[in-house]
């Protein structure tokens, strides 16, 4: 009995939140891939900003890496997925200050490193052994800049100024 | 309403107008609850981490070689690990260093009511003053007033004293960039300092620059400035207080690369929509992934790292203070001998002088070396080589190889307890 | 979605087949003609960095206190900076260091004809060799045979010595992951050893840990070990040798954050779209954009840390050098007065022992301590301070506070000059 309130308590807190979605935000662009989508929310802020000064904002948006690219049913699924999990987060503010990637994301990121890259990297990714690092652990800085670029608060700098 | 609209303006409307040197903060905090009430919250923090925290731990009773190192001077009664900015008051007027005598200068960095008296009457007349005379003008800790200019709210530098050791160096701060003013503002207080003259005049020896080798000589040439004479040895000691930002701008890692020191004890947090700069300062391993996760991915890496510097520092500095032990039972015993040689002795002193400086240069500047770890290390490693090299002094003063013992603290027993 | 197709198949189709061992680069070449030209670039690398590079300079004339650290021993006469991995052949055979009573085992880290040697005859036979005898067998300098597998082209140990020592660890090296392997194969070589018994068998000292502590503990179980008896003190002193890998993994910031050798003296380089791990390997310094700039977008500023770094070290080395001689010197003093305490003696010698030793590991470790900074930095305190005491102890046991006299070095003039 509790289990079957749960559910339909589940159930409702899911539409109740898609409605939400569809309300709060612009829907249809979600289903579309421009980098200031993600950026409707602040918490992507700091991501977004340093995606446009980074080496990458010319050539790649937020979902070429954030999404799988094998095939139109993965993408779209995870899109769906990823998109409410951070919609939840988001409304219900369970986010902590600092967002960090999930392995599965960082999992996601790697394969569409080396999907772009293939020609570059094959050599260096085959081998006897697995390839057992992240990209971005020699490529710090080429998806979203130097971490803590856009670390401050909103302050008016022009004081200092003399 | 979280459409692709353009930033939101954040321009921020003032409900009242602060006027300037104001020392209460609640009504700065008027206008900025947030800033204002994670200030407060520094007052109840008492989490320890290993070697700092928010917790009240007595140095002396972690490690009873200070009682020794500070043998008859005021921080061999009472010297703690310091606590959150909203209990400076409290703090300085429980401390034993505090006595009937005791100047009104000790009251500089405790609290926001200071620049409005300092505009007022001066910062040499302030300093002339007894404490006790003072304390009732003192009523607000740590505040607004003490960092920031009511109206721009940009960040300044409010003691005089900083101010003048910063021209004396050349430095016009007023050309500081804001990441820059980011750490200078702590400067205010967290700098090493002395009391000039009979009338205590606070001043923060910078005047040949900022490294210890600088204000050695400067507080040398000063005429041998000495907060004390060490008892039994007749060396005129300078204590070091607390110099963070000396050693922090020391080329460390962090500083080279432009993080200032608000970047780790203020990170920002969210208030809904807002950020804003946690004025909550305290031990940054106290919540990292706010610190120090905005720069690093891995958290528990750089922590990892923290905890190997930190034990490094730790051990360097017993070392150091071994080695000083030796060297202050070797000269005291070379000073009661009645045929030592005065010259030999005089040089002696000297080294212990200058080897006891350095340690405490590390030893009361915060964060067991993590702040510049080579830095630190270095500095150590010439404390140790000092202080061997004056208690070899010694012996040859007094012509006695038996002076030459080691380990005298480890063969203490039991170990000493600080002084009434 | 329609770029999500499977990535063309490209994977290599070998030119010919590498047989095991294959001691001859030129034939692995065929195959990977990128990492074998870039292997033969380090034959002709000799631009010079303030404290390494590829340049050949004598450690002896940039520092004469070595001539005098190491009197009596073969590297008083000639110790250089190495060079790229193309010259060891040349290096080794004229070095003075090789005598005519010289063991093949100085050649078992010059050339890739050794793994197939080792297979054939077992390393205890080739060790107990001539150099002289040996040198017919060695054509080849470092190459694939030293660092990879035929065939799987995998990482492996193929230093029999080292396995040794992994395994004496408990460690079974076959479990290490790619990323491990990146360093550990620079273990192959870059380690620390000595020669044990008669027969000169290559020895890895890391029975008890790879700390300095440790290995000092493995060599003093081992019957004292000596590699010569200092002249004037009677001092058994054992000498350090290039412990980069015991020093970098030493919970060093870049070792806890997963970095390896090769990441930083491999670094890849493109030919045409394609990367490869460059095996033109030398001081990163010499190439930091590539070397370091993926990492550290700021080149200059973490480039301006390495000079922070390594001139702090390098100070910290020469302190420790100067007190060795103060003690070196009393130690003769007090070795000659017939006077002298025999019981105090061979303690000043132990202290001797210990405080040379630890200076060395730092010193005979590559990178002027960049590789691990707050190592090298507490190790050098210590050996300072062992030094201090080893002086103090010599005066102790002559009874001469005479002998107490610092700054021996710097009174000397002029200065040594390499021993012929
Ligand atoms: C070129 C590939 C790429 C692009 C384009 C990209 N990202 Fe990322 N993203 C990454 C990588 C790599 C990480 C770091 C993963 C890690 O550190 O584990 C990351 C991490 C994140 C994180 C987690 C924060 C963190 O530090 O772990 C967020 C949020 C994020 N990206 C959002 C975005 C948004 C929004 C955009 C578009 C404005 C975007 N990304 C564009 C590659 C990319
Ligand atoms: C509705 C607000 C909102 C929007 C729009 C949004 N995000 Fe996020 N995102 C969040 C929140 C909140 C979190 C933190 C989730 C957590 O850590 O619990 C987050 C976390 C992330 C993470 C790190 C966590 C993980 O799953 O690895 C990535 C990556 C990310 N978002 C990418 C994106 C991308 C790409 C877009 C645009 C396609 C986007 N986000 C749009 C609110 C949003
Ligand atoms: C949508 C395809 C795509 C994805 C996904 C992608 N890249 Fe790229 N990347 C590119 C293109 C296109 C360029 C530009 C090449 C040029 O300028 O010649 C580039 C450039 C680069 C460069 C050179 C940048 C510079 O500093 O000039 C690096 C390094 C790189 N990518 C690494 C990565 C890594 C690491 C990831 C994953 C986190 C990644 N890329 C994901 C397409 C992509
Ligand atoms: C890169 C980060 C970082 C920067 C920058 C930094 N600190 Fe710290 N600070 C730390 C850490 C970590 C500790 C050690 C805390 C502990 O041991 O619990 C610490 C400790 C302290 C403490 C003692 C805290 C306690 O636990 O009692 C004080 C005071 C302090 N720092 C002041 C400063 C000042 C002033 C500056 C600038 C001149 C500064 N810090 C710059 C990270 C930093
Ligand atoms: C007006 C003087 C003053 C200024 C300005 C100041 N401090 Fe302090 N700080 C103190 C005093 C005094 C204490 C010790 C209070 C006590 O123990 O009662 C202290 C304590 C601390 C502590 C220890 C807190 C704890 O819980 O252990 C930290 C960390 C710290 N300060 C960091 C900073 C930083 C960072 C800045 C600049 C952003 C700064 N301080 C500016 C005077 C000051
Ligand atoms: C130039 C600024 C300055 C002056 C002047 C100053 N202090 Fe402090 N004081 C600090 C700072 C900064 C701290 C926190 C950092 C620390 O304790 O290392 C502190 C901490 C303290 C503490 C708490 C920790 C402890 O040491 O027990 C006491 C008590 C204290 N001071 C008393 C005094 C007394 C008494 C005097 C006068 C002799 C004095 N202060 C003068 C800046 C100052
Ligand atoms: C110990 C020094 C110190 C004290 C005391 C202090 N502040 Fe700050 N404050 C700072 C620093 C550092 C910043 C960061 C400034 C920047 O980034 O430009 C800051 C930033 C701010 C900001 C800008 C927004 C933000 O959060 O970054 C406001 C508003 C502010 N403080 C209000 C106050 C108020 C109100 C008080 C008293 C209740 C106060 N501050 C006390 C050091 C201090
Ligand atoms: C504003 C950015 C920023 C913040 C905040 C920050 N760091 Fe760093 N940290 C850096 C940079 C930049 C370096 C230099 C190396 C590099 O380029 O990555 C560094 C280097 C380090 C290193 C390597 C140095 C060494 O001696 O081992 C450690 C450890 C470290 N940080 C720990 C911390 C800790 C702990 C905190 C929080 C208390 C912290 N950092 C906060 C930016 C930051
Ligand atoms: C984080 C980067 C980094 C890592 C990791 C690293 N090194 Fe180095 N290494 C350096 C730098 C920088 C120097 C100093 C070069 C100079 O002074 O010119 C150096 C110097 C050297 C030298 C002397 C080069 C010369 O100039 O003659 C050797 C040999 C060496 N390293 C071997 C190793 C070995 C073996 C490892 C792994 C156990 C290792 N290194 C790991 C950066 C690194
Ligand atoms: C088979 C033994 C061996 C192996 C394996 C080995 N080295 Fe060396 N390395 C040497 C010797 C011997 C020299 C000195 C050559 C000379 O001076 O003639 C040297 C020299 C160097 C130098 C100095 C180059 C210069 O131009 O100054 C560097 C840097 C270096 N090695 C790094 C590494 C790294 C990194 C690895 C692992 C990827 C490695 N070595 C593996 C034996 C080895
Ligand atoms: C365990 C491996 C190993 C053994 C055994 C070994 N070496 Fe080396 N040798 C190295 C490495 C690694 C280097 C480069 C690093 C350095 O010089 O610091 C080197 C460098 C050298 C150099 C060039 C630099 C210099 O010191 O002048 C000479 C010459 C040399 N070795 C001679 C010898 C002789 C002679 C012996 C026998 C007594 C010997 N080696 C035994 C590993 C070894
Ligand atoms: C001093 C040690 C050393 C020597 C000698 C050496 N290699 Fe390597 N090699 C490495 C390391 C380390 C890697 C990186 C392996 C990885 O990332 O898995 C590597 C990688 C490779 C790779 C994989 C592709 C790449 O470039 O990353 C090939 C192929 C290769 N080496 C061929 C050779 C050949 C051919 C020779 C002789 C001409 C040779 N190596 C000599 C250490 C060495
Ligand atoms: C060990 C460090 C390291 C790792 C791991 C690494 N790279 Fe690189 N990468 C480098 C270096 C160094 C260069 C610069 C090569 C050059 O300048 O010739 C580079 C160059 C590149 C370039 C060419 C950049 C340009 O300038 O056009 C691309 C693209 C790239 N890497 C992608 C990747 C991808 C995708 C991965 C993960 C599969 C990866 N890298 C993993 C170190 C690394
Ligand atoms: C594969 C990535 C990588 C490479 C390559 C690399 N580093 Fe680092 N470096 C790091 C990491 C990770 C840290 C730890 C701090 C952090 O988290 O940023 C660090 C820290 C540092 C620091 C701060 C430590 C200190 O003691 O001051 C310096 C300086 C530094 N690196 C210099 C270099 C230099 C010089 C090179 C090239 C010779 C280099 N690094 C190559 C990843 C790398
Ligand atoms: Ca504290
Ligand atoms: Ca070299």
């Amino acid at each position: 009995m509790l289990k079957k309130i749960l559910l339909l308590v589940g159930i409702l807190v899911f539409v109740a939140a898609l409605g939400l979605f569809a309300w709060a935000t612009d829907a249809s662009s979600y289903l579309g891939h421009e980098p200031s989508t993600c950026n409707n929310c602040h918490v992507m802020d700091a991501q977004y900003e340093n995606w446009t000064h980074a080496a990458h904002a010319r050539v790649a948006v937020c979902v070429d890496c954030h999404l799988p690219h094998q095939n139109a049913v993965s993408y779209y699924l995870y899109k769906g997925y990823s998109g409410m999990k951070d919609v939840l987060s988001f409304t219900f503010k369970t986010y902590p200050d600092s967002i960090r990637a999930t392995q599965q994301t960082d999992q996601i990121i790697q394969a569409n490193c080396i999907r772009c890259h293939s020609d570059t990297v094959e050599n260096i990714v085959a081998g006897p052994q697995p390839f057992d690092r992240y990209c971005w652990s020699c490529h710090r800085s080429v998806a979203h800049g130097e971490r803590g670029l856009t670390l401050y608060p909103e302050q008016d700098s022009e004081v200092y100024k003399k | 309403f979280l459409k692709n609209q353009p930033p939101q303006s954040r321009t921020f409307q003032p409900v009242t107008t602060v006027k300037p040197l104001e020392p209460d903060s609640s009504i700065w905090g008027l206008n900025y609850p947030n800033e204002y009430s994670s200030l407060l919250a520094t007052a109840n923090n008492d989490t320890p981490t290993f070697y700092g925290g928010s917790a009240q731990k007595s140095y002396l009773v972690l490690d009873p070689r200070l009682v020794i190192l500070f043998a008859g001077y005021s921080f061999a009664k009472d010297y703690n690990q310091p606590r959150g900015h909203q209990n400076t008051i409290v703090d300085v007027q429980a401390t034993k260093r505090v006595t009937a005598t005791t100047h009104a200068t000790c009251y500089s960095c405790k609290s926001s009511d200071n620049p409005g008296l300092w505009a007022q009457m001066g910062m040499e007349a302030y300093d002339a003053q007894l404490f006790s005379a003072m304390t009732p003008n003192i009523k607000d800790p740590i505040g607004c007033a003490n960092c920031h200019e009511a109206g721009t709210m940009r960040l300044i530098i409010t003691n005089p004293a900083v101010a003048a050791a910063l021209k004396s160096e050349g430095i016009d701060w007023t050309t500081y960039t804001r990441q820059q003013m980011r750490s200078l503002v702590c400067a205010n207080c967290h700098v090493t300092y002395y009391f000039a003259g009979d009338n205590k005049v606070l001043t923060v020896p910078w005047g040949d620059g900022m490294r210890v080798e600088d204000i050695i000589k400067f507080e040398d040439d000063a005429n041998t400035f000495a907060d004390w004479t060490y008892p039994g040895t007749g060396t005129p000691i300078m204590k070091a207080r607390h110099p963070d930002y000396e050693l922090y701008t020391a080329d460390s890692t962090h500083f080279k690369a432009g993080v200032s020191c608000a970047d780790c004890h203020m990170p920002y947090v969210r208030d809904g929509a807002m950020k804003y700069s946690s004025h909550d300062i305290m031990s940054p391993l106290l919540d990292p992934q706010r610190s120090c996760g905005q720069c690093h991915t891995d958290v528990d890496v750089v922590l990892a790292r923290v905890n190997v510097i930190q034990d490094t520092v730790h051990a360097a500095k017993i070392q150091a203070e071994d080695a000083l032990i030796d060297a202050i039972t070797a000269l005291q015993a070379a000073t009661a001998n009645p045929n030592s040689d005065p010259a030999l002795l005089a040089e002696a002193r000297t080294l212990h002088r200058h080897a006891q400086y350095m340690w405490d240069f590390i030893s009361s500047s915060n964060s067991m070396g993590f702040h510049n770890p080579d830095e630190a290390l270095r500095i150590l490693q010439n404390a140790t080589d000092l202080a061997r090299q004056a208690q070899m002094k010694a012996a040859q003063a007094a012509n006695d190889p038996s002076l030459l013992k080691t380990g005298v603290y480890d063969s203490l027993d039991p170990k000493p307890t600080p002084a009434p």
